[in-house]
C-alpha cells in the first residue's frame, strides 16, 4: 500500500525495515536517538530498536564514523548520520582515506557495508558553515557512492539499496526537502511510498519532465526550482526536460547524452559551488560525448563561488533559483 | 564571600543581567513571523539560535578580567561572551538581524560574530574554538606580548579531537590560553553522562599537566575567582588552564527545540541554579543595592538593550549583489 | 643573480627571505626543523631562525593549522606545512570552515594571511594514502586561493606572492618536482632563480610551449608530461600549445579562452582524481564560452577515478603520461 | 621472572627474532636498484619503508594473547604486529614486492596490508587506527561475541585528535579495546618531549577512567604479563585499557632516513635496550637453550624467511589494467 510520506518518514521507514531484515544493521550518530535526528531521518528506530541498535554518540565524528569502518570489518552494516555535511573536514580523513579506499587497498578483500547520511542544502538562514552542499567533493574521490535523492519515494528506495550495498555510500538528503513541518519544503517532494521495502537501483537517472528544447541536468532540491520553471518557460512555449541524477556515482551518463542528443541544449543547475564541482563535471561528459549535438554552449547555475551568506536577500541572491533557470534558458533558446 | 569590591559585584550582576535580557528579548523576537506554524527560515531572526539563558556566570566572571586585547573564541552558543567581552552589541544585534549595519553587514549571522576591536570571534563547528584560541596564544608568544586568549566549548565538545590537539599544544608550549568548558549537562538532545567517559572535563587537565578546576556557575564569584587565578598564570607565562564550569540551560537546545528528550526535574534543577537569581538574592540579602535600586538598574539595561533592538530592527538589510564582496581581501 | 635550484630550494629560499623581511612571518608543521621538511621544503631555516619560528610540532594538524587562523587574526602571518595533501581530512574542517571562511563571515573585517603548503603526487608507490593530488577540493570551496607551481622559479615567485597575500593560499608542491636527489624529478623543474625576492601574480597562466594545433591545460608535474609529449609530437608535424595554469584559483580563463580560439583543440591533463574535478571544469569553461572554436571534442586525461595503487605497474597504468598524451593528441587530430 | 612457561618464553623468542630478521632482511633488499644513487622510486621495495626493529616485544607480548577473530588495527610500522598476529607472511611479503601473489595483489603495499582472515589491517595515517578498533569493539558488543580489538599507535599518534575521540568513546561503551601505544620516542624526527605535554601517554587514560599502565618494552615478558590483563578485561567486558609500551627504534623513521637529528647516545640507548638480545641472554643465562640450540632455532627461521622472500622475488607482477578493479565490491 502506498502513502503520501514525507521524505524523512520515507528514509526512517527505510532504515527501520532494513534493521528488522537484517541484525546486522545498526544506527550511530549525534542526537539520533530520542531526538530522531535533528532532520528526523531516525525517528521512531530508538523506540523500536532500543538504544544498543540505536546510539547516539558523543561529539566524535572521526570516532563512530571511523568507528563504522570497523564494525563493518566484522559483518555489521552501520548507518551513521554526520548531522550537516557541512561538518564534513572533522573526519574527512576516516571518510575518503579508509572507508572509501579500504575495498580497493584490499583488493576486494575488505568489503565495507557503510551508509553515511547528511544533510545538506541552504535556503533557511542557517549561514556558512550549515548550508553547504559539498556532494562534489565525495563525488570526486574514488570509493564511494553519491546518492541524492529529490523525493520520498527515491529516498526510500535508495536507502535501502543503499544499506544492502557491500561498497560504502554517502547518502544526501536536503533539509528543504525532508518535509519537516519546521522548515519550507516543496510538497512534490511528500509523494507515494509503498510500504513494502522495495530497492532503486545506483546510476539511473530519472526524467522527471520530457521535453525538446533543452535539458536541464539537476538533482536533489534543485529539481524543484527546475520543474518551476520549467512550467513557467512552458508558457513561452519552451520545452524543457529536466534530469533528476539521483546518484552522481554511479552517474548515469547514457540518460545525460541521450537527452543532449535530443534538445541540443544543456543546463546544469547545481546547489553546490561552481567551479570543479558537479556542473562542470556534467558540461564536460557532454562536451566530450556529444560536442556536435550541442546547439549552443553548455550552461549552468550554482552557488557563484561565495560561502552561502547569512542574511536572507544575500542568501537569496547566491542560491540558484527557479527565476534564474528561466532567465538563462531563454537566452540559450 | 570572598574579596571582591561591592562594585565589582555590582557590575558584575549588570552584565549579567543584560545578557539575560538581551537573550529573552531575542528568544521572543525569534517567533516573530514563525507562527502559527513554526518556519525556521521565518521572522526577523531567521535560521538557528543558540541562546545562554542560565549560563551567564561563565562569561561574566571569566571575561571581566580580560582586556581588549585578550581574545575570545566562542561557539555557537556565545552572546553571553559577546557581550561580556564589550562586543559592539548595535553592531552585534544587527548582525543577528541580517542587517547592513551588522558587524559582517549580514553576512555572518549569529553563529558567526566577528568583532576584532576586541578580539572576539566565534563559529558553528563544534571544538573548533579550541585551535584558533591557541593560535592566539602563539602569536602572543611570537610577539612577547601579554594578552592571552580564552577557548570556549561545550561540554560535548570537549569530545571533539580539537580539545586533545589544542591542550596538549598549548601545555606543550605554554600559552597562554584559558580553556573554557561550559558544562551545561547537555549536547542538544544527549546528556553528559552518555557522551564523557569522566564526570568531570576538569580533570581531564591531567592528561596534560595543567591546572583543572570545577566551578559552580552558579555562583558567579567562584567563577570569578577562579578565572582571575587562570587569566594571571596565562598572562605571567605560566601557560594553560582548563576551566569547567557546571552551568545550566534554562532553555532549549536552539529556539524551536520542544525539548521532549528532556526531564521535567532537569529544567527544575536549572531554574534553582539561575545564576542571575541567585547573583540578584545575594545583593538583596547582603543590602548591597535595595529592591528599589536594583529596579532602576534593571529598567536602564531593559532601555538599553531595547534601544539597540530597534536599531537593529529599522537597519536595511544589505543588497542583494553585496553577497559577492569580501570572499577576499582585495578582490580576487 | 640567478643560478639553477632545485625547487625545493627555491622555496626555503622564499621563506627565508619573506620571514628576514617581516617578522610576522613564522613557520609550523611536522618535521620542517632539524629535518628541514621531509621534501626539503625549510631547509636551513631552523638554523637561520631558531626554534622560535620554525616551529616543530606534535602530530595534530587541526591544532597547528587551526592555530595558523587564531596568530593570524592577531596579525602573524603564518606559514604551516601539511606534510602530505593526503592528511587533509584530519584537519579540513579549520581549513575550509574556518581559514577559507572567516575574510567572508566577517565581510572582510579579519584578513587570514595563512599559506599552507604540502606536498602533491604519485610516481614513487607511495600508495592510495600518500600520492593524491586533490588540489581540485580546495579548489572546489570558495575562499582559498590555489597554487601549483611547476618549476623553481615559479615555485619562488609564488611563495613570496602568497606569503604577501592578505588571504588564505593553499601552496602544492609535487614531490616529484622538488629536485630532492633521492625522490626522480625532472631536470627542467630546476632552473635559474634570482636571488633577490621577487613576486609572481597569481591568475597569469603561462604558455610553456607555443602552437597551433592543440591547446593542452595542466599544471605541476603534467606540465612536463606535456612538453615531452609536445617534442614527439612535434616529430609528426603536430603542434601543440601547452599551458601551465600555476594557480587554480584565481583561474586565468582569458589564456585558456584565446588558447583554445588559435588551436580549436582542447586536452586537460591532470594529477588528480578524474572526475568531478580541474578537468571538468576546464572543459566546462571552453565549452561555456569557446563552443563554436572547437574542431574536435575536448578531451581529459587524470587519474581514472582509483585509489593510487601501490605495485608499479599498476601505477604506471593510472598516471596519466606522456605516451598517453601522444596517442590521445594523435586521435584528437 | 613471572609465571611463564619456559614453552611460551621460547615461543616469543622465535616470533621475535623473526620479526628482526624479516625487518634486517627487507632493509637490505630495500636498497637494492636504489644506489648508487639513492631513488626512492626504484628497486623490489619502491615507496617508503618503516621497519620496526627494536619495537617486536610491544607485538609480541599483546599478540600472544590473541585469536585469530580478535583483531589488530595497526599503523605504517606494522610488520611486527602483522607477523606476531599470525598474518600469512608469504601473501604479505609478495604485497611489500608489489607481486600478484600479495595480499591486495599488489594495490596496498607495506602500510596497507589486510588480511580478513586473521582480522589484521593497517594503514598510512598517524592515529586512524584508533577510531577502527573502536569500530571493532562496537561490532563486538552487537553481536555479542568474545572477541577483542588491539588499536596500535607510536607515541607521535597520541596527539591526534582521533586518540582522544576513541578513549573516550570506547571508555564509555566499555568497548572491548586495547590500545597500544608504541613510545619509541620519536615521531619520525620531533622526539617525544617535544610533541607531548605529558612524560608518560599511560597516564592519559586517567582522562577516561580506564587503566594505563606503561611498561619497559626492553623485557617481553613485562609487556606479555601487562596485556594479558588488559586483553582479559577487554574480553569479559571490563573494557578498555591502554597500555604505552616503552620501546627502541633501531632504524631510521624509514629507509634512507639519516637520522641526522637523532644524537649518538640516542641510538646507542637503543641498541642497549635491544628486547631481541634482552631476551636472548635471558634464554641462555637461564640455560633454556644452548648456544648451539638458538642457532639452530635461528637457522630454522632464516630459512623460513629466505624462502618468503624468495617467493615473493619469483611471483609476477600484477598486469597493468587490473588497477582498475576493485573500487567497488561487485564493481559499479
Ligand atoms: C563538529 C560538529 N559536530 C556537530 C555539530 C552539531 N551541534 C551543534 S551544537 C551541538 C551540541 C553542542 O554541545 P555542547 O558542546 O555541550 O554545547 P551546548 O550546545 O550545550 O552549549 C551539536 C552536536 C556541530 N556544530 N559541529
Ligand atoms: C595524520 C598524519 N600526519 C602525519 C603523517 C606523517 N607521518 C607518518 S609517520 C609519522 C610519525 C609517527 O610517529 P609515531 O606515531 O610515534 O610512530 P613511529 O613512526 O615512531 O612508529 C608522521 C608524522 C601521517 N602519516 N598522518
Ligand atoms: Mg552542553
Ligand atoms: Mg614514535
Amino acid at each position: 500500500m502506498a502513502r503520501k510520506l514525507p521524505m524523512y518518514m520515507a528514509i526512517a521507514e527505510a532504515i527501520s525495515q532494513e534493521m528488522e531484515r537484517d541484525s546486522s544493521v545498526f544506527v550511530m550518530g549525534e542526537d539520533i536517538g530520542a531526538y530522531g535526528g535533528i532532520f528526523g531521518a531516525t525517528t521512531g528506530l530508538l523506540d523500536k530498536f532500543g538504544p544498543d541498535r540505536v546510539k547516539d554518540t558523543p561529539i566524535s565524528e572521526s570516532a563512530f564514523i571511523g568507528g563504522a569502518l570497523g564494525a563493518a570489518s566484522k559483518g555489521m552494516r552501520p548507518i551513521v548520520e554526520l548531522m550537516f555535511v557541512d561538518f564534513f573536514g572533522v573526519t574527512m580523513d576516516q571518510i575518503y582515506n579508509h572507508i572509501a579506499k579500504v575495498t580497493y587497498m584490499s583488493n576486494g578483500n575488505v568489503k565495507v557495508p557503510v551508509v553515511i547520511m547528511t544533510a545538506i542544502g541552504a535556503g533557511y538562514s542557517d549561514a556558512a558553515q550549515h548550508s553547504q552542499t559539498l556532494y562534489g567533493i565525495f563525488a570526486h574521490v574514488p570509493g564511494l557512492k553519491v546518492v541524492v535523492p529529490s523525493n520520498s519515494y527515491d529516498a526510500k528506495g535508495l536507502m535501502i539499496s543503499a544499506i544492502r550495498d557491500d561498497n560504502p555510500v554517502m547518502y544526501f538528503f536536503h533539509k528543504g526537502l525532508q518535509g519537516l513541518g519546521w522548515m519550507p519544503s516543496p510538497e512534490e517532494a511528500a509523494v507515494e511510498v509503498p510500504e513494502e521495502p522495495y530497492t532503486i537501483p545506483f546510476g539511473k537517472a530519472k526524467i522527471v519532465r520530457e521535453g525538446n528544447d533543452v535539458s536541464v541536468v539537476t538533482a536533489s532540491r534543485m529539481v524543484y526550482e527546475a520543474l518551476w520553471a520549467a512550467e513557467e518557460l512552458e508558457k513561452d512555449g519552451v520545452n524543457v526536460e529536466v534530469i533528476d541524477l539521483r546518484t552522481l556515482v554511479p552517474l548515469d551518463k547514457e540518460t545525460i547524452l541521450n537527452s543532449v542528443a535530443k534538445t541540443g541544449r544543456l543546463l546544469v543547475v547545481d546547489e553546490d559551488y561552481l567551479s570543479y564541482g558537479l556542473t562542470g563535471e556534467i558540461i564536460a561528459l557532454v562536451a566530450e560525448n556529444a560536442l556536435s549535438s550541442l546547439k549552443a554552449p553548455p550552461r549552468r547555475i550554482a552557488v557563484p563561488d561565495v560561502p552561502l551568506p547569512y542574511s536572507r536577500p544575500l542568501e537569496k541572491f547566491v542560491l540558484p533559483s527557479k527565476e534564474k533557470i528561466v532567465k538563462l534558458v531563454k537566452e540559450m533558446m | 564571600m570572598p574579596d571582591i569590591s561591592e562594585q565589582t559585584l555590582l557590575s558584575l550582576y549588570k552584565t549579567m543581567f543584560k545578557i539575560r535580557y538581551y537573550e529573552e528579548t531575542l528568544g521572543k523576537i525569534y517567533y516573530e513571523g514563525k507562527s502559527p506554524i513554526f518556519d525556521i527560515s521565518a521572522g526577523p531572526i531567521p535560521g538557528e539560535l543558540h541562546l545562554s539563558s542560565g549560563q551567564e556566570s561563565s562569561a561574566v566572571g571569566v571575561c571581566v578580567h580580560l582586556k581588549p586585547e585578550d581574545a575570545v573564541v566562542g561557539t555557537h552558543r556565545i552572546h553571553h561572551f559577546a557581550i561580556a567581552k564589550g562586543v559592539d552589541l548595535k553592531a552585534m544585534t544587527a548582525e543577528i538581524f541580517g542587517k547592513r549595519t551588522g558587524l559582517s553587514a549580514g553576512k555572518g549571522g549569529h553563529m558567526h560574530l566577528f568583532d576584532p576591536k576586541v578580539n572576539f570571534s566565534c563559529s558553528g563547528i563544534v571544538g573548533a574554538s579550541f585551535p584558533q584560541a591557541v593560535g592566539v596564544g602563539i602569536a602572543a608568544r611570537q610577539q612577547g606580548a601579554d594578552y592571552v586568549a580564552v577557548a570556549v566549548g561545550g561540554e560535548g565538545a570537549a569530545n571533539q579531537g580539537t580539545f586533545h590537539e589544542s591542550l596538549n599544544l598549548a601545555a606543550l608550549w605554554k600559552l597562554p590560553v584559558i580553556f573554557v568548558i561550559e558544562d551545561n549537562s547537555w549536547a542538544v538532545s544527549v546528556p553528559k553522562d552518555k557522551t564523557t567517559s569522566l564526570s568531570r572535563n576538569s580533570e581531564r587537565a591531567k592528561a596534560y599537566g595543567i591546572p583543572g578546576v570545577y566551578v559552580d556557575g552558579k555562583d558567579v564569584v567562584a567563577v570569578y575567582e577562579v578565572a582571575k587565578e587562570a587569566v594571571e598564570r596565562a598572562r605571567n607565562g605560566e601557560g594553560p588552564s582548563l576551566i569547567e564550569v557546571k552551568v545550566y540551560r534554562l532553555r532549549g537546545h536552539f529556539e524551536g527545540d520542544a525539548q521532549v528528550y528532556r526531564p521535567k526535574e532537569d529544567l527544575e534543577q536549572a531554574m534553582a541554579n539561575d545564576p542571575v537569581k541567585y547573583l540578584e538574592n545575594q545583593i538583596l540579602s547582603r543590602n548591597l543595592q535595595s529592591e528599589q535600586e536594583l529596579k532602576e538598574l534593571q529598567n536602564d539595561i531593559i532601555a538599553e538593550i531595547d534601544e539597540i533592538i530597534e536599531y537593529a530592527r529599522q537597519s536595511e538589510y544589505p543588497e542583494p549583489q553585496e553577497a559577492l564582496e569580501n570572499v577576499f581581501i582585495g578582490g580576487d
